[in-house]
């Protein structure tokens, strides 16, 4: 058993990386479309990373920044593992629903630590700002965890996945917590960071923020973490509220369904200001979420 | 005296017979050149261009990313930094202050990078030909690949030009940031000559050079030693008179 | 001669050791020797307190005014006393060296920290109820005296806390003898039968009495004031020990008398008419409410020792909620996080302590980039603040995975988000400390500063390294809490050396910790052999949009580090808790003065002759005539 | 062997004849009429000291002068607690002798009159024989006050004389009540008469007037205006001798009478008011002192109304707790006025004391801790036992007492280590700490050792002072004592007979 | 010295008629040229500003006369009431080439002045700031003077590219002109 699993911790993180790579390329896509443009060919994400992999020279600010893009690469690809996909159930049963939403906030921190260690102050305010972000979107998406935890009295996903799939699109997480689900879907895309919450990689403000020191291979990780962040964030979102994947087709028509309509938000929204990213995301979302909590906790 | 010592006209650098692939040292085993073969595939279709808008000529570049002619579907995109950039566009007239930031921003891009002139005033003035404030010709302080002919060439130009740049990537051509490396010695005379010998930039190309093995016979010169006997502050312990202090308007304080 | 007296010897030894050569150089070294062979002594006592309520008994007792007072440890003593013991031993062991050379006077630190150990020994196993009084007041001193060193403001903070710990002994004390008014005698058995039988009245005032005097210690809501400031002014190590296990004794107190002696059942079924609320409830809501309050205030300190502090009574809060839930995972959370909070807090401290050491200065305006001078208190650092924070490597993580799980279970999911939001906030707020600190731009009047001695350092890494061992294998001290949980009478909760299994959901350290390592072996191999060469530059080759950066450009972001947040919660910081204390404060300087104006012996006569109207009035009644 | 009762008359006969006969040798030898006093002072302690064992072994010794058998003459009566009061005042006279060798003769006079007179109040079981005495303390000590006569001094000595003769001339309108309505002035009489005599409106107002009267001395709450003046201006020594002994040899006559006199729940009730007001009043306006010199007054003030509710709590446990308080504050607070003597001034003028005097800082901080009250010292026990008895009866005004105890606590932390911070606090750069004299520190660091020794004997000594108080609160213990033969009956007839004493012994 | 004044505005005509030698010639419809002598200027600004209305000083313009070696200054001096540009011309011998400053009269002159010291070396006692402000690289003389001939310094400074490939030759050997 322990090959397959080992077999599984290998093939997980290259799955997301592509189905991620898959995602980035529809979100620059979907963008164009909307400008009236063609938009990029099939295979850019992975020139891009490949072209960042292979410059000739690279600027570090020193040993943390180098582990700090290890770190970044090691949490993301941790966190894949925890999250149970058709067929692959990975080290679902040894972490639960808590312990992966925490695993995705060590990626976060990784980042942090090396854009500080960038001493470079646009990289500063926007970890600053990433941060604020986070608080904003977590409080919902903690009321919508919360929730969904006490529904279905469990939080390993293995056990949501089967009670979702018991009785087909009826016991659904978004069929039986419809606000749940309306909150984890505003929380879910403010975590991906576009706008109108890109507050953290606003280009005109703070020269795109974390990233203004990252060059070659450190802005490699980033754009791979990215690809990885997409995936996981639907990915959850589909767990948690779509039943997860019976099979992959399913799963991936989800996945890109979800993000799809996340990405197409993004692109007709200005970007909020910190303070007003709070306060909507403490308002609205958070105000559906006690709703939908109430809701569950009422039976 | 017309013909500056040392300066050497970057077209005729084009001639130089450079046979296809082996003029990159390193690629010697078949792996390697396998792997540089990709790359250079890779790097030809993912240009990121620096969005620093150095002249007039900058207007031409909006046209040319957005909807109507859509460099994205090359691979073209615009970065905010020099840290993340390949290309730098020299979009018109230099004027002196503005050649410092543009060297700056240069020397902080990270290899291969390409320079790309537009417009007749980095080629040869163009019409500020007799001014005494800017320079006549680019390719004397930054290693330019390509130059587009025109008092600001239209987006079709520009379109052009990043395609002869990803077909020159793609043959392994586009090599002009080797120079820099190889010659840093003759680009730091001319640039000491209009600023004065106090030039330097907080980037140390010479350990860089030595770092990645791109040493050439003209990296370090007596410039370079000049640039070293000013510098002999160590990088920890920048002395109070760091020459831009003027630059920075300090005393205005 | 049972285990514990050699303990109490043991603890009286060292105080005396100190006394006679803590000015010495050895000082330090010594002291560390002696903790360690306390801490030897406290494992030999271990295999006696297997059984559920075994406990050592020390010859010492004695009779006084018909009471009868005695001394003896049980698991849950020990669990503290262990925690305790240790937290003593890195303080002395990171003052044995360059820190206690420069302190002013080192013999004083030296002997109040074993006065400190040997009065929380003392507290740590009493067998009733006057026993822990008398414990909780020697310890309230022992501190009062620890943070009266450096004088000055230090002697404000520890003058303000007395007070507070003062009124919170008194209140214990009418609950004590309320008690015993009712009760045979004092010992925690007869103390349990007379609270049963007591009027539900009586039990909400033993009960509030209880949990305001034993709060004050742990900082509760209305009374957290007087802790940050008290915390940090104390010298470094000796602050590392207070805030490391000091302030926890009010929690041992409050499991001593509200699980055992009052016990849960009680504290259930004690319930306000119209609110569903009962009394355990409400003491949760104040442990869920500090949290998140201290640990907002914390957010915005610009002093790094103010923010740890801070930061200390807000994760006091997450024990009280671990405890009270009461079943076995969450008890088993609520104590292990007593022992994770003590040991990354430690860390962090002492990390602090040392860069003052070196810099002179804690202020977060004031530092910066000092990762390139001071690595190793960097490591230990970010150990501390991800263990603070409660992300996965560290232990942290595990003890707040067991108390959510606990508050789930429990139904509780309001106190869950607040538990969830506070996290979030120690995040924002740890990274400010460690990017303020060693991240950003390097000061150029910084620029020779070297890392801290080897002895400052080793303890420090020692700290950060047990922080992820027990992160990684929970099992081990999972294995010190099922003492704990033993004397306290709770079941015991299944787990193995990685964590917990659940049915709705486990936790497996081994494998998360195992993951991460493995993945980010494999981060590195991307990293470093895909990736080209990568060469590292000086902080001056930066991006600055086209500015060349020099050495007097203050080129570094740190002051006022989370402004959109502070825009939208800086109006909700109203300090009514301060004003209320201030005004408290100008009202009895009021009241001293008019009652001191009214001893004037000249209007004596008015005063008598009112004495003597009321009198007449008074006989009246009294006399039974109309 | 024969009880000793007539040796209970030496302590109040020998000081004061002796007081009579200093001035006639002083015309001979000054220093001689000084050694005199100080001998006879010495005796008194040995007769009281043979007396304590005496009683310590069979009880109570009853005296009767003048061959008058009990409820007509005047008669003595001892028990553990005056003689532990009469020993305490007396070793407290040696040990604070007010007068310097070289004063005027008239001031060791003073001294040894006092001693005389408060033995008498300490020992005399009659009423208006109290009352003489009292008259006879407060005299001495508006002398003993004006000392040498400064301009401060004599004001406040002359504020404190109206103060208490105010006081007396009530209490002698109480008294007269009590004649009127018992017909007797015996208090062991009084006291079996007094269930159906003094219950009535005339006995309230007589326990009123008695209260205010003996108030005066014992600071009860309306009438202790005087203390904080008087114990500011006199020498260190008066303060202590007053603050410390006199107060409790008055404050244990309030006791006596409420519990032989007055044993109704009214009495008892007033006391405890005038207590908790006291208390109140202390404590705050301590709080608002700005001297070491007036925290201590007003820390007196308070103590004595912490004493005044123990006695107010019906019981042992009352008489108990009182007695108690009492003794720790007859030890304390006298240790207090020998330090605040040399550290005169406004408080944070005391910077640096710490360091120029680390012995006299480190008793400050030991007896305040006591004071405040904390375990295992002999302060903390006291007040446990006073919370313990208190809370026996839970009537809503006991319950407002415990709670103005507990906060009392808080308040007096809070001015005593505002104090003992100042002592500690850093100096102002070119000024030292104030020094010290030898002898007040020796005097204060005797008494300290003192509380030590109570603090490591405590189970012993609480013990004792339970079995002194369970003797002192059997009223009819009391009576069968003083008058044996009529224990039982309410016979009206007069016997004479000096030598009827019948061997009867209460444990 | 009186010119053509009839077709000046009467309340100008009044300002203008205070100060004595002073010769306007109305340039346009809503535009003055007045000459005066160099000392006689800052009082009418002051004038201007204080009866006139003229509170806006647009800009200082300098005209470099190398014939008679001198600099003229212009001052252009607006005013919203009457809807006005009056532009008073001076003339200062160039060699010592010093001026009093009117910043204490128009603010905005400090920055024409530094402007004008920089690009003619012309120094205005009094003003507040003459550094270096836009050639701050510049080590060479105000190149805005005549006698300066940005030809040679080019030259000489920088390098020219012989750039005379075929096809230029060919055209060149055809007789140049643009072939139909």
């Amino acid at each position: 058993m322990t090959l397959s699993l080992l077999a599984e911790l290998i093939v997980m993180p290259l799955i997301a990386f592509v189905v991620g790579l898959a995602l980035v390329l529809m979100m620059r896509r979907v963008r164009a479309r909307i400008e009236r443009r063609i938009g990029p060919p099939l295979l850019q994400p992975v020139y891009d990373i490949v072209k960042l992999y292979a410059k000739r020279t690279q600027v570090s600010h020193g040993i943390m920044h180098d582990l700090a893009i290890v770190m970044l690469l090691g949490g993301i690809t941790t966190s894949v593992c925890f999250l149970p996909v058709p067929g692959l159930e990975g080290l679902a049963r040894q972490g639960d629903l808590l312990t992966l939403v925490y695993l995705m906030m060590v990626p976060m921190l990784g980042l942090a630590l090396g854009v500080g260690s960038c001493a470079n102050p646009n990289g500063s305010i926007g970890i600053s700002r990433a941060l604020t972000a986070m608080l904003a979107y977590d409080v919902p998406f903690v009321f919508v965890v919360i929730g969904l935890a006490v529904a279905y009295g469990t939080t390993s996903l293995p056990e949501i996945i089967a009670h979702q799939q018991s009785g087909g699109i009826a016991t659904w997480g978004a069929a039986e917590m419809p606000l749940l689900a309306i909150a984890g879907f505003i929380a879910m895309h403010a975590m991906l960071g576009k706008e109108p919450f890109e507050i953290y990689v606003a280009p005109a403000e703070i020269a795109t923020g974390p990233m203004a020191e990252m060059s070659g291979k450190y802005m490699g990780a980033l754009f791979v973490m990215q690809s990885f962040q997409l995936y996981t964030i639907g990915a959850l979102y589909v767990t948690m509220f779509l039943g997860g994947g019976e099979n992959w087709l399913t799963f991936l028509m989800k996945l890109f369904a979800v993000v799809f309509v996340s990405v197409a938000l993004t692109n007709v929204y200005g970007r909020y200001k910190t303070d007003k990213v709070i306060r909507f995301m403490w308002t609205w979302p958070t105000g559906i979420a006690l709703a939908g909590l109430a809701l569950v906790m009422m039976h | 005296m017309s013909e500056n010592a040392g300066s050497r006209n970057p077209l005729q650098l084009r001639d130089q017979p450079e046979t296809c692939r082996t003029a990159d040292a390193e690629e010697r085993s078949a792996w390697q050149r396998v792997i540089g073969r990709f790359a250079d595939n890779c790097r030809a279709r993912s240009l990121f261009v620096l969005h620093y808008c150095t002249g007039c000529g900058a207007i031409e570049l909006p046209p040319t990313i957005t909807s109507r002619f859509d460099m994205e579907r090359v691979g073209v995109s615009p970065m905010v930094t020099p840290r993340q950039a390949d290309i730098l566009l020299i979009t018109g007239y230099v004027a002196l202050k503005t050649l410092k930031r543009v060297i700056l921003s240069y020397e902080q891009m990270q290899a291969p990078k390409y320079v790309i002139g537009f417009g007749s005033c980095t080629i040869n003035g163009g019409m500020y030909w007799n001014s005494y404030a800017t320079i006549k010709q680019l390719d004397q302080y930054i290693p330019t690949d390509l130059f587009i002919a025109g008092c600001m060439p239209r987006p079709e130009a520009v379109q052009e030009v990043f395609l002869e740049l990803m077909r020159m990537i793609d043959a392994g051509k586009a090599n002009a940031w080797r120079d820099y490396y190889r010659n840093y010695d003759h680009y730091l005379a001319n640039q000491q000559a209009l600023f004065g010998p106090q030039w330097h930039t907080p980037t140390d190309i010479v350990a860089e050079a030595k770092h990645y093995g791109l040493m050439g016979p003209g990296t370090t010169g007596p410039h370079t030693r000049l640039l070293d006997q000013h510098a002999e502050w160590a990088l920890d312990r920048i002395p109070e008179d760091y020459p831009e202090r003027g630059e920075n308007e300090r005393s205005e304080r | 001669m049972s285990l514990l007296d050699i303990l109490f010897l043991g603890a009286l030894a060292v105080a005396l050791a100190m006394a006679l050569l803590g000015g010495t150089r050895p000082a330090g070294v010594i002291a560390t020797l002696s903790y360690a062979a306390l801490l030897a002594v406290l494992a030999l006592m271990e295999p006696l307190l297997a059984q559920s309520n075994a406990a050592i008994a020390s010859s010492v007792k004695f009779q006084i005014i018909g009471e009868e007072i005695g001394w003896s440890m049980n698991g849950l003593g020990w669990f503290f006393a262990l925690i305790t013991v240790a937290a003593a031993l890195f303080a002395s062991w990171f003052s044995s060296g360059q820190w206690g050379a420069v302190q002013y006077d080192m013999r004083r630190q030296h002997v109040l920290l074993a006065v400190n150990v040997f009065a929380m020994l003392v507290l740590l196993s009493s067998q009733d109820l006057l026993g822990l009084f008398i414990g909780w007041e020697l310890v309230s001193w022992a501190s009062f005296a620890m943070m009266t060193q450096r004088g000055g403001a230090a002697a404000r903070a520890a003058y303000r806390y007395i007070l507070y710990a003062l009124a919170g002994a008194m209140a214990v004390l009418a609950a004590i003898v309320i008690i015993r008014a009712h009760a045979a005698s004092f010992n925690f058995a007869d103390a349990r039968m007379a609270v049963a039988a007591l009027p539900s009245a009586t039990k909400w005032t033993v009960v509030a009495l209880l949990t305001a005097g034993f709060g004050v210690k742990m900082g509760l809501l209305p009374f957290h004031l007087w802790q940050a400031p008290a915390y940090s002014e104390t010298p470094g190590a000796s602050s590392a020990f207070l805030n490391a296990i000091s302030a926890r004794m009010g929690l041992y107190a409050l499991i001593v008398t509200l699980l055992q002696v009052i016990g849960t059942d009680v504290l259930t079924n004690l319930s306000v008419q119209f609110i569903w609320l009962d009394a355990r409830d409400i003491i949760m809501w104040l442990a869920a409410v500090t949290m998140v309050v201290a640990t907002f205030i914390a957010l915005m300190q610009t002093d790094a020792r103010l923010l740890l502090t801070w930061h200390g009574i807000g994760q006091g809060g997450y024990m009280l909620l671990g405890v009270l839930i009461a079943s076995p995972l969450g008890t088993a959370g609520g104590l292990m996080h007593v022992m994770n909070y003590g040991i990354y807090q430690a860390a962090l401290i002492l990390s602090v302590a040392s860069v003052m050491h070196r810099t002179g200065t804690s202020d977060l305006d004031r530092l910066g980039g000092l990762i390139t001078r001071m690595p190793l208190s960097y490591v230990t650092m970010l150990m501390g603040i991800i263990g603070l924070a409660g992300l996965p490597p560290m232990n942290g993580f595990v003890s707040k995975w067991m108390i959510y799980k606990s508050l789930l279970e429990g139904r509780e999911p309001l106190l869950l988000a607040l538990a969830f939001v506070t996290t979030l906030g120690t995040i924002l707020s740890v990274y400010k400390l460690i990017h303020n600190i060693f991240l950003g731009q390097l000061r150029q009047e910084h620029w020779e500063i070297r890392e801290a001695p080897l002895s400052m350092t080793v303890p420090m890494l020692l700290l950060g390294a047990i922080c992820f061992v027990t992160g990684a294998m929970p099992g081990l001290t999972l294995q010190l809490v099922d003492r704990a949980q033993a004397a306290i009478g709770v079941p015991l909760l299944a787990h193995h050396l990685g964590g917990v299994t659940l049915a709705t959901g486990s936790l497996n350290m081994l494998w998360v910790v195992g993951t991460m390592l493995a993945m980010m072996g494999m981060g590195a191999v991307i990293f470093y052999l895909l990736g080209g060469r990568h060469r590292a530059v000086h902080q001056y080759d930066n991006y600055a949009g086209g500015h060349f950066l020099s050495a007097d450009l203050r080129y570094h972001f740190s002051h006022e580090f989370y402004p959109g947040l502070a825009r939208v919660i800086g109006p909700w910081y109203r300090g009514w808790i301060v004003r209320a204390e201030a005004s408290l404060i100008r009202l009895s300087d009021i009241i001293g003065h008019a009652w001191r104006g009214s001893f004037d012996a000249g209007i004596t006569p008015l005063y008598v002759m009112a004495a003597l109207v009321a009198g007449l009035l008074w006989v009246r009644s009294a006399g039974g005539l109309p | 062997m024969a009880r000793s009762s007539e040796l209970l008359v030496l302590p109040i006969a020998l000081p004061i004849a002796a007081a009579f006969l200093m001035p006639v040798v002083a015309n001979v030898q000054a220093s001689l009429a000084r050694w005199l006093g100080i001998a006879v002072v010495v005796a008194a302690l040995g007769v009281a000291a043979m007396l304590a064992v005496d009683i310590a072994q069979s009880g109570p010794l009853v005296a009767a002068l003048g061959g008058f058998a009990p409820p007509l003459g005047i008669t003595l009566y001892a028990d553990g607690i005056s003689i532990t009061l009469l020993i305490a005042l007396l070793a407290g006279g040696l040990l604070f002798w007010a007068a310097s060798p070289g004063d005027n003769v008239r001031s060791h006079v003073l001294m040894v009159l006092l001693m005389g007179a408060g033995s008498g109040l300490a020992l005399s079981g009659d009423l208006f024989n109290l009352f003489v005495f009292y008259e006879i303390t407060a005299v001495a000590s508006y002398g003993l006050v004006a000392g040498r006569g400064s301009g401060a001094e004599a004001g406040a000595a002359l504020r404190y004389l109206i103060v208490g003769t105010l006081g007396s001339s009530l209490a002698l309108l109480g008294i007269a009540l009590v004649y009127a309505s018992t017909g007797t002035l015996n208090l062991a009489d009084i006291a079996r008469l007094a269930p159906e005599r003094l219950a009535g409106v005339t006995g309230m107002a007589a326990f009123l007037l008695l209260v205010l009267g003996f108030g005066v001395k014992a600071e009860l709450t309306p009438v202790n205006t005087w203390v904080p003046e008087v114990y500011a201006t006199a020498s260190a020594r008066v303060a202590s001798l007053l603050a410390g002994i006199v107060s409790k040899l008055a404050i244990v006559i309030v006791m006596r009478i409420v519990v032989l006199a007055f044993p109704g729940e009214q009495a008892r009730e007033l006391l405890l008011v005038l207590g908790i007001a006291g208390v109140v009043a202390g404590e705050f306006a301590a709080l608002g002192s700005a001297t070491l010199i007036q925290a201590l007054s007003y820390s007196s003030v308070s103590q004595l109304g912490l004493v005044a509710i123990a006695f107010a709590i019906s019981g042992t446990a009352g008489v108990a707790a009182g007695l108690a308080l009492a003794l720790h504050h007859a030890l304390v607070k006298p240790a207090f006025f020998m330090l605040a003597a040399n550290w005169r001034g406004p408080i944070d003028g005391l910077a640096g004391a710490a360091k120029a005097t680390p012995v006299a800082a480190a008793v400050f901080v030991f007896l305040a801790l006591s004071i405040v009250g904390v375990p295992p010292l002999p302060g903390f026990w006291a007040k446990y036992l006073l919370v313990t008895a208190a809370l026996a009866k839970a009537s809503p005004l006991v319950l407002l007492a415990i709670a103005v105890v507990l906060a009392a606590v808080v308040v007096e932390a809070a001015y005593m280590f505002r104090i003992a911070v100042a002592l500690y606090g850093q100096p102002a750069p070119e000024r030292s700490g104030p020094a010290i004299l030898r002898g007040d520190l020796a005097r204060a660091t005797l008494l300290a050792a003192g509380l030590a020794v109570v603090t490591l004997t405590a189970p012993a000594v609480l013990d004792a002072i339970h079995r002194m108080a369970a003797v002192a609160s059997d009223r009819d213990a009391y009576i069968a004592h003083v008058l044996p033969e009529r224990g039982a009956r309410a016979a009206l007839s007069v016997s004479v007979g000096v030598d009827q004493r019948t061997e009867r012994s209460i444990p | 010295m009186t010119s053509q004044r009839a077709s000046v505005p009467a309340q100008l005509d009044h300002i203008l008629h205070e100060m004595s030698e002073v010769r306007v010639t109305p340039k346009g419809e809503r535009r003055v040229r007045v000459d005066l002598a160099a000392d006689r200027l800052p009082t009418l600004l002051q004038l201007l500003k204080g009866h006139g209305g003229f509170l806006h000083l647009s800009s200082i313009s300098c005209v470099d006369w190398p014939e008679t070696d001198e600099f003229e200054l212009v001052y252009h001096v607006w005013s919203y009431e009457s809807k006005m540009l009056i532009s008073a011309h001076t003339l200062i011998a160039k060699s010592p080439g010093r001026f009093v400053s009117v910043y204490d009269i128009h603010a905005p002159a400090g920055f024409y002045e530094r402007d004008i010291h920089e690009m003619y070396g012309v120094h205005f006692e009094g003003s507040p700031n003459l550094n270096k402000f836009i050639l701050t690289s510049w080590h060479g003389p105000p190149p805005m003077l005549k006698s300066f001939d940005t030809r040679a310094y080019v030259d000489e400074t920088y390098a020219w590219r012989d750039y005379n490939p075929q096809w230029l030759k060919d055209i060149a050997a055809k007789g140049g002109g643009i072939e139909e």
